[in-house]
């Protein structure tokens, strides 16, 4: 279900950056990319009726596939700090865009040659 | 007349025998030359043959008459052409103008420009009297008394005098050039 | 020790966020430091690791120090170096080119596919800021979204390769046995996700935008970081996925060296057709790392070295002349030090005879015979044929035609350093020992899977 | 002195020259003469069989030898260069780039010696792309034209090398080795035809490329024609000489007649000789024809070029012991003539800046000695005794002769026969005939630009009446190849060369001439002596006319009464519409610059969008492919 | 010291056969055309007469052309065989190549000095002449080649001892023909006077000759006439001896001149494509039967 959702996510990305005219758009389709991305990782880690792997004192009496993978919640909040930098210095770069090209739509843009 | 050398002599009587010939054709007398060439007289039996340019030909056949015009091409013709070199004036034009003789530009008579050696009479002269003409230039070559070319060196201030005075300077700039 | 490399960089950058007048001489520093660092380990000849925080690999984060990744980070760090002795292309950017350096020697470093992930997003982000140098937003802002679109797939190659593994250790996941499927989608997503920063066809569509938009883009970028893209792509298909994905970059890269050659053969602008050219010599490189075995690769990062070399010369001096004339025909005539640098590096760039273009062009086509590969010779001879054709009009027009009355400055230190590196390429001609010794020690590293995996499971050194 | 250490020195020295004609190029190309100079005598003492080691690559020796072969092609060669050199020295104040042109044409030198000398296929691909590089920055110091020219000749030498390369590997991979007399060894034994074959083809193509032979001849037109004046005789006495002897060694260094004995075409000779020889005798006929043609004369004599190549091609292709001297002595023949007409055309340009025959006329007035050079060049180039250049076709036709080889003899007198027609056009146009007003002020080139084309003249004329001090080393060639080695074609002690087919002696067709002369100029003496008609008449005197016959009529501007514009138009206008392989290679070139286009306009222009569609696609088309 | 004096009887026998000839050859077009023409002698007069005026010289160039057209062609008569090996002044070099190309000599003097006058007409005369050669020459040396390919000899003299037996022309009659047919064009004869072209172009090359220019042209016409009809009647009409080969001399010149005296003249271009069609057609046809081994 999840995969099922992130997959929708990274269509509903795809379809965003090759259709929009908008760079900014394109920006937001890239970070929609970027989510489900993110979602499928957290789902890779879920084991189904998986407990939360924190150390209690029953532990042991969990069988080692159990657990739910911890690992992949914590790739997800670096890639998450990654994907917002990458947002922050897009958005910063589409200022400029606009001061340089007066526009951000790609069918306005002027002075983009070549 | 001075004395010819023995192989002058040789020289003459060969020049006598083949005669290449330059027709200048600006008159009517032209036609007449086709019938002298071909089978009806055959002028080729006496060695007399029409040549293209006048470095290789022998004798000047002027038919008809000229002008100022034209007088300053055959003059020029004539100087291109290799000593010895004669002169025939065809027709009566070339003697005094004849029909034309009073236009304003008609040249009357050919001998105060370039030495003529042998004159044709008659409008039309016939080929018969082309080819006596010819043998008659012929025997005067024979006998080197032919002596035009000579003239005209030794005379050519006179000449060119007579030509200056009736066409201007010969070497003249007109409008096709410069 | 090696930590040194990402660790002084990134250090220095934070240090000159707060005070950015040092940025330069801060940079220059960096530079010195990390050269320092690296000749006072020169080649290690076994592989040596630096865990982070004391958890052994497999678990943790490890650097990973061995022949390929030193001669590797020195190459990247000496162009840095490079680039810090001229304060007028580093202008404004110090910090940018300090967190690249940090981003381009972690990725090369590391030993975690998911590190190697982070660090490639922040040398994508600080290259992309590199690249917007001189108003050049636009084809930034599409560096960007393609570098974004590589990271993401990248990302999930590595989630992949973690969910069919339960490592992300680059020595336990070659270690490990993965279904035939899994390995088709990780090394499909990682060809894909490399693609980008080794620009392969078609995912190359940024390099002429941002190479051709400012001098100091191409600089850096086609010589530092496309060799770290580069050596990445030898460690994971070489090491990590024992050539697994091969035939895939093997046709990619085909493509790649024709398409660049074709492309670059009809571009007006005289950086943007060099940065297609170095679009198909990454083609070269990459299909010959695709040939898997140590030898290729040695060649294969030969050649990419001694395209480096003639690529920074070559930007160097365009990127010169494009933002100071106009016009450019004849211009070395007032350049004529410029000139012959030039001339010389895009001479070894064809593999003219004399220069080091030669040495690696002819052994990596010997190499490819003696591989019985008769269809990638061909396409190189080709492809060097229409590098013939533009890189000759180019020397003619910018030498022979009628110059215009412009005048610009002689760049001393520019002039000096495109010299003295053309030289270098004669030097390498007469003697390839100088690059080839290094890379064939890097080939055999990455090719050598066995003695990786046991370098970084079972000795532990160093620390932090 | 080492070979290696001469050619390494001689690069160096190049350098060295540089930088001393940045100083004065005065000196830097007396300099260069000088060596040329040492470097003949030094060639001329060497004894055969010398070697040299010039170092390793990839673990093969790169050694250079000295064979009968590297004597000869070295002597012509250099014969050539030192010419140049000499003219240079004066001729290079006209030029732009003196300093850079002593320094390339040195280097030049060196690649082209390093080609003779290689014992194996790296060796002289090395020096082969030294010569070409340097040569190849020497062609765009001409006119405007020749920046083109350079890319050209870059562009299609290139094509021919690489494949060339690709079959030196090629043979390596097969056999291990790239020594040249050990490939030859493996190659006949080896029973793979068509490997063989390839192997043969390929190398080849870089002579193909390099002399000017069908496919890859029309850099020769416009680099030729376009290069520096002088520079394009080296380029058409000398380099073009270089694809002569690659041709010569995959023709006759591998003996073709034993390797490829099993696939013979006809009358014994091999399919892929016979090719070669269809290739050379189609340059013969678009040499021939599109020479005809040419108002450049610099462009005329560059499609000779072309058709002389085909001659060397035909006759070395034939690998008969008579078709092979013919080939390799056309080779010499046609350096030295090539040479000499194209140092007479820069003397040409140099006074009087154009190189297009309809501009020119009448020059034999104004420079008699530069005329002579170019006289007896074209003697020897349109191969009529008593010039060198008539003992190699007579060879050569002994060869196809005797072969029965009807239609390549066909084409071989075609070409020789339009050679007449072609050689006379710059002739005609140039030297003899009107003098344009323009070029009334014209002086003859100084002794240093005419002695080099005097001394070429005269070698030629004295290897026409005494063929064998170059006969012999040809000989030996033909011995190292084993090509009929018991068979003896100059036979010096009777003065005769022996084809299959009767003998001829030179010095009794030169002694003829000079009676045949005597007695003309005895029966000239003997009868009246010429009045002079001086055709400068309008030069000298303000307003005089032209005093030939003109049909009566007064000409003034003497240009208008010279025939030099579509000198042959009843015949050109045969083959107006013909067929240019020029266009289609025009057309292939195009094919790549759309290529470009396309690929730029879809992948590398659009926006992130078109980027998107591409990542996905190729992710697409990749999981597809592979699952 | 014989050769050269067999080499000077070639000359003179050249000259004087060549030069009644040309008066027979005038003769008989005059007869054709119904007309008396000239003495058989006509042409010692013209040539005589020409030596003895005094002509313009246009340069250097001009006078050094006529002595090397002169010289050139005075060679290549000496080489020429007359109909036997006595009658051969040097054996060892009269090979066909060898003739053929020192023939060239004098073409090209010619042509030099001709242009060398400086006069247009000239020059499109030699222009045309050139031309006219590519038309000819083609389709002889074909039949020719075949001919020393069947021979397995180039030299002149040894082909004549082969032709003991029989003509070449009986044993490759196709061939005979063709070269008569290129001998024509060769001699300039009247379908192909196209270079001298007197109406059209002033006589072409000659337009400018005067005086002893003109006589040593001629003169050397005279050779290059006897090369060329020797050359045929060695190769094709060969075996007998001296007298027999004037015989054979004589009738092929007298068939030359009837064919050229009711034919017109072609035009440039059309000259060519008749060369280049029927003749170049059949001599390699020829050429094949003789590769073939089909000869009678």
């Amino acid at each position: 279900m999840v995969y099922i959702i992130s997959i929708i996510l990274v269509g509903i990305g795809v379809y965003g950056l090759m259709t929009q005219k908008n760079l900014f758009k394109h920006l937001i389709s890239l970070s929609i990319i970027d989510t489900a991305v993110n979602i499928f990782i957290v789902a890779t880690g879920y084991v189904n009726g998986g407990k939360a792997p924190i150390y209690t004192k029953n532990f042991p009496s969990f069988a080692i596939g159990r657990f739910v993978d911890p690992l992949p919640q914590a790739l997800v909040l670096t890639a998450i700090v990654i994907g917002v930098g990458t947002l922050a210095v897009g958005a910063s770069l589409l200022v400029r865009v606009k001061e340089k090209h007066s526009s951000i739509d790609v069918e306005n843009m002027k002075g983009v040659g070549e | 007349m001075k004395e010819r050398t023995i192989w002058e002599q040789i020289a003459d009587s060969f020049r006598s025998r083949s005669i290449w010939m330059l027709h200048y054709c600006t008159g009517c007398g032209a036609m007449e030359l086709p019938p002298t060439m071909t089978a009806r007289f055959d002028m080729e039996r006496f060695g007399i043959a029409p040549m293209a340019t006048p470095r290789q030909a022998d004798i000047l056949l002027i038919t008809g008459y000229l002008n100022t015009k034209t007088l300053r091409r055959v003059i020029y013709t004539y100087e291109q052409m290799a000593d010895p070199k004669y002169v025939i004036g065809f027709g009566s034009c070339t003697i005094n103008g004849g029909i034309y003789f009073d236009s304003y530009s008609t040249i009357n008579r050919l001998d105060y420009y370039i030495p003529v050696d042998v004159y044709i009479a008659g409008c039309m002269p016939r080929p018969e009297a082309i080819l006596e003409a010819f043998n008659y230039l012929m025997e005067k070559i024979r006998k080197g008394e032919a002596d035009g070319w000579k003239r005209y060196r030794e005379n050519y201030d006179w000449y060119k005098q007579n030509q200056i005075r009736s066409l201007g300077e010969v070497y003249v700039h007109d409008e096709f050039h410069e | 020790m090696i930590s040194l490399l990402i660790a002084i960089p990134l250090l220095l950058a934070f240090v000159s966020v707060m005070w950015k007048r040092l940025a330069k001489p801060l940079f220059f520093l960096a530079a010195v430091t990390n050269m320092t660092v690296l000749l006072a380990s020169w080649f290690p000849n076994s592989v040596e690791i630096h865990v982070m925080g004391s958890w052994k690999p497999p678990f943790g984060i490890n650097l990973v120090f061995d022949n390929a990744s030193f001669y590797a980070a020195l190459v990247v760090n000496f162009f840095f170096f490079l680039v810090s002795l001229m304060p007028n292309l580093v202008e404004s950017y110090g910090v940018s080119l300090m967190l690249l350096m940090a981003a381009a020697n972690g990725f090369v470093l590391t030993g975690d596919l998911f590190n190697s992930f982070v660090f490639m997003e922040i040398m994508t982000i600080t290259a992309v800021t590199v690249a917007s140098r001189r108003e050049n937003f636009y084809n930034a802002f599409k560096y960007l979204i393609l570098g974004g679109i590589a990271g993401s797939i990248y990302l999930l190659a590595t989630i992949f390769a973690y969910t069919a593994t339960g490592s992300l250790n680059m020595a336990h996941v070659s270690m490990a046995t993965i279904s035939a499927s899994s390995l088709v989608a990780i090394t499909t997503l990682y060809a894909i996700g490399l693609g980008v920063e080794a620009k392969l066809f078609p995912l190359n569509g940024w390099v002429s935008g941002v190479y051709g938009g400012n001098d100091l883009a191409p600089v850096i970028l086609g010589t530092s970081v496309s060799f770290a893209a580069l050596y990445m792509v030898g460690r994971l298909f070489g090491t990590v996925f024992h050539g697994s994905g091969a035939g895939v970059l093997y046709t990619l890269a085909l493509i790649t060296i024709i398409i660049g050659e074709v492309a670059a053969l009809r571009q007006q602008n005289l950086l943007k057709a060099f940065a297609y050219s170095s679009v198909a010599q990454a083609g070269v490189v990459v299909a010959m790392i695709s040939k898997g075995t140590s030898r290729a690769m040695g060649l294969a990062y030969f050649h990419l070295t001694n395209d480096a070399v003639a690529k920074f010369v070559i930007f160097l001096v365009a990127g010169f002349l494009v933002y100071n004339y106009k016009n450019l025909n004849g211009v070395f005539k007032k350049h004529k030090v410029l000139g012959a640098s030039f001339s010389m590096a895009t001479f070894s760039l064809v593999g003219f005879p004399l220069f080091a273009g030669f040495q690696s062009k002819l052994r990596i086509i010997m190499e490819l015979f003696s591989m019985k590969d008769y269809l990638f010779p061909a396409v190189m001879l080709l492809a060097t044929l229409i590098e013939v054709g533009y890189v000759v009009r180019w020397n003619v027009k910018l030498w022979f035609e009628e110059e215009t009355d412009e005048k610009a400055d002689n760049p001393i230190v520019a002039g000096t350093l495109a010299l003295i590196l053309s030289l270098l390429l004669v030097a390498v001609f007469i003697k390839p020992e100088i690059f080839l010794g290094g890379a064939m020690k890097m080939g055999n590293a990455l090719a050598d899977t066995k003695d990786y995996i046991h370098g970084v499971l079972s000795v532990v050194k160093g620390g932090m | 002195m080492a070979l290696s250490t001469l050619l390494i020195s001689l690069l160096v020295t190049s350098v060295v020259i540089y930088f001393i004609s940045k100083v004065s190029w005065r000196a830097g190309a007396i300099l260069n003469f000088l060596i040329g100079v040492f470097l003949i005598s030094y060639v001329f003492a060497l004894h055969i069989g010398v070697t040299s080691n010039l170092g390793t690559l990839f673990g093969q020796k790169l050694q250079l030898t000295w064979t009968h072969a590297s004597y000869y092609f070295s002597a012509v060669s250099l014969l050539v260069i030192v010419s140049v050199m000499l003219f240079a020295i004066k001729w290079l104040d006209s030029q732009k780039y003196p300093a850079a042109f002593n320094m390339f044409i040195l280097m030049m030198t060196a690649g082209s010696l390093g080609v003779f000398m290689a014992a194996d296929l790296i060796t002289l691909y090395i020096f082969w792309e030294i010569a070409v590089l340097s040569s190849m920055l020497i062609v765009p110091m001409g006119k405007k034209e020749s920046r083109k020219a350079a890319v050209i000749y870059a562009v299609m030498s290139a094509s021919g090398t690489y494949m060339y390369l690709y079959g030196a590997f090629l043979a390596f991979q097969r056999y291990g080795t790239l020594n040249i007399s050990e490939i030859a060894r493996h190659m006949v034994s080896d029973p793979s035809t068509g490997i063989k074959a390839a192997i043969f083809l390929l190398l080849a193509s870089a002579g193909i490329a390099k002399s000017g032979i069908f496919p890859l001849h029309t850099w020769l037109r416009i680099a030729h024609g376009n290069a520096p004046d002088a520079f394009s005789a080296v380029l058409s006495g000398q380099l073009v000489k270089l694809g002569s002897y690659v041709l010569m060694i995959t023709v006759a260094a591998i003996p073709s007649l034993r390797v490829f004995g099993n696939i013979p075409f006809y009358s014994g000779i091999p399919a892929t000789n016979y090719f070669l020889i269809a290739l050379g005798a189609t340059s013969i006929i678009i040499g021939t024809l599109m020479a005809i043609k040419q108002d450049d004369m610099k462009m005329l004599i560059a499609f000779s070029s072309v058709a002389n190549g085909g001659y060397i091609l035909i006759g070395i292709g034939t690998m008969d012991p008579m078709g092979f001297e013919g080939g390799v002595l056309h080779v010499f023949n046609h350096a030295i003539a090539a040479a000499v007409i194209f140092m007479a055309f820069a003397s040409v340009v140099y006074r009087t800046h154009t190189k297009k025959i309809s501009e020119l006329g009448g020059l034999i007035h104004k420079m008699p000695i530069t005329f002579l050079a170019y006289l007896f060049a074209i003697i020897s180039l349109a191969g009529i005794p008593p010039m060198s250049g008539f003992i190699s076709k007579w060879m050569i036709y002994q060869a196809l002769v005797r072969k029965g080889m009807f239609i390549t003899a066909f084409i071989a007198f075609f070409g020789s026969i339009g050679s007449f027609l072609y050689v006379f056009r710059p002739l005609a146009g140039v030297f003899l005939g009107q003098l344009p007003k323009k070029y009334k002020d014209v002086k003859e080139v100084p002794p240093v630009m005419w002695i080099p084309m005097m001394t070429l003249v005269v070698i030629s004329l004295v290897i026409g009446i005494w063929p064998f001090p170059v006969l012999q080393p040809i000989e030996g060639m033909r011995m190292d190849y084993g090509i009929a080695p018991t068979m003896r074609i100059a036979d010096s002690s009777h003065w005769l060369i022996k084809g299959f087919s009767g003998s001829w002696n030179p010095v009794l067709v030169f002694n003829l001439f000079i009676i045949g002369f005597v007695i003309a100029y005895i029966l000239y003496t003997m009868f009246p002596r010429p009045k002079k008609v001086d055709l400068l008449a309008p030069h000298k005197e303000e307003g005089a006319p032209i005093n030939i016959y003109t049909g009566g009529e007064y000409i003034y501007t003497p240009e208008l009464y010279h025939y030099n514009t579509k000198f042959y138009a009843g015949f050109e206008r045969m083959y107006e519409k013909h067929p240019s392989w020029e266009k289609v290679l025009e057309m292939l070139a195009k094919f790549f610059h759309d290529l470009g286009e396309w690929v730029h306009g879809w992948f590398f222009r659009p926006s992130p969008s078109a980027y998107t569609f591409w990542v996905s696609l190729t992710i697409l088309i990749v999981f597809w492919v592979r699952w | 010291m014989v050769a050269a004096y067999k080499a000077l009887f070639n000359l003179v026998v050249a000259f004087f056969l060549v030069l009644s000839l040309e008066g027979i050859g005038r003769k008989i077009t005059a007869r054709i055309q119904r007309r008396i023409g000239p003495p058989w002698y006509q042409n010692f007069i013209d040539l005589f007469k020409a030596l003895s005026k005094h002509p313009f010289s246009n340069g250097w160039i001009f006078d050094f052309g006529v002595l090397m057209a002169l010289g050139g062609t005075m060679a290549t008569a000496m080489v020429i065989p007359m109909g036997s090996a006595f009658w051969t002044p040097f054996p060892n070099s009269d090979n066909f190549f060898v003739i053929m190309y020192l023939f060239a000599v004098g073409a090209l003097g010619m042509a030099m000095g001709m242009v060398g006058s400086g006069n247009p007409w000239s020059s499109i005369g030699v222009s045309r002449a050139l031309t006219q050669m590519l038309g000819y020459e083609l389709p002889y040396l074909i039949v020719i080649s075949s001919t020393i390919f069947h021979y397995k000899t180039a030299s002149i003299h040894k082909l004549i001892e082969m032709q003991r037996g029989g003509w070449n022309l009986l044993v490759m009659p196709l061939g005979g023909i063709i070269a008569f047919v290129s001998l024509m064009g060769m001699l300039g004869k009247k379908p192909f006077d196209i270079a001298t072209a007197p109406a059209e172009i002033a006589s072409g090359p000659m337009t400018e000759l005067s005086g002893k220019y003109m006589g040593l042209l001629h003169i050397m016409h005279v050779f290059a006439i006897f090369v060329e009809i020797s050359l045929f009647v060695d190769i094709f009409l060969g075996g007998g001896n001296f007298g027999w080969y004037l015989v054979k001399f004589i009738v092929v010149w007298v068939l030359a001149v009837m064919i050229s005296s009711v034919l017109p003249r072609f035009r440039i271009e059309q000259m060519i494509k008749f060369y280049w069609g029927v003749p170049l057609g059949l001599a390699f046809l020829n050429a094949l039967f003789v590769l073939l081994g089909w000869t009678l």
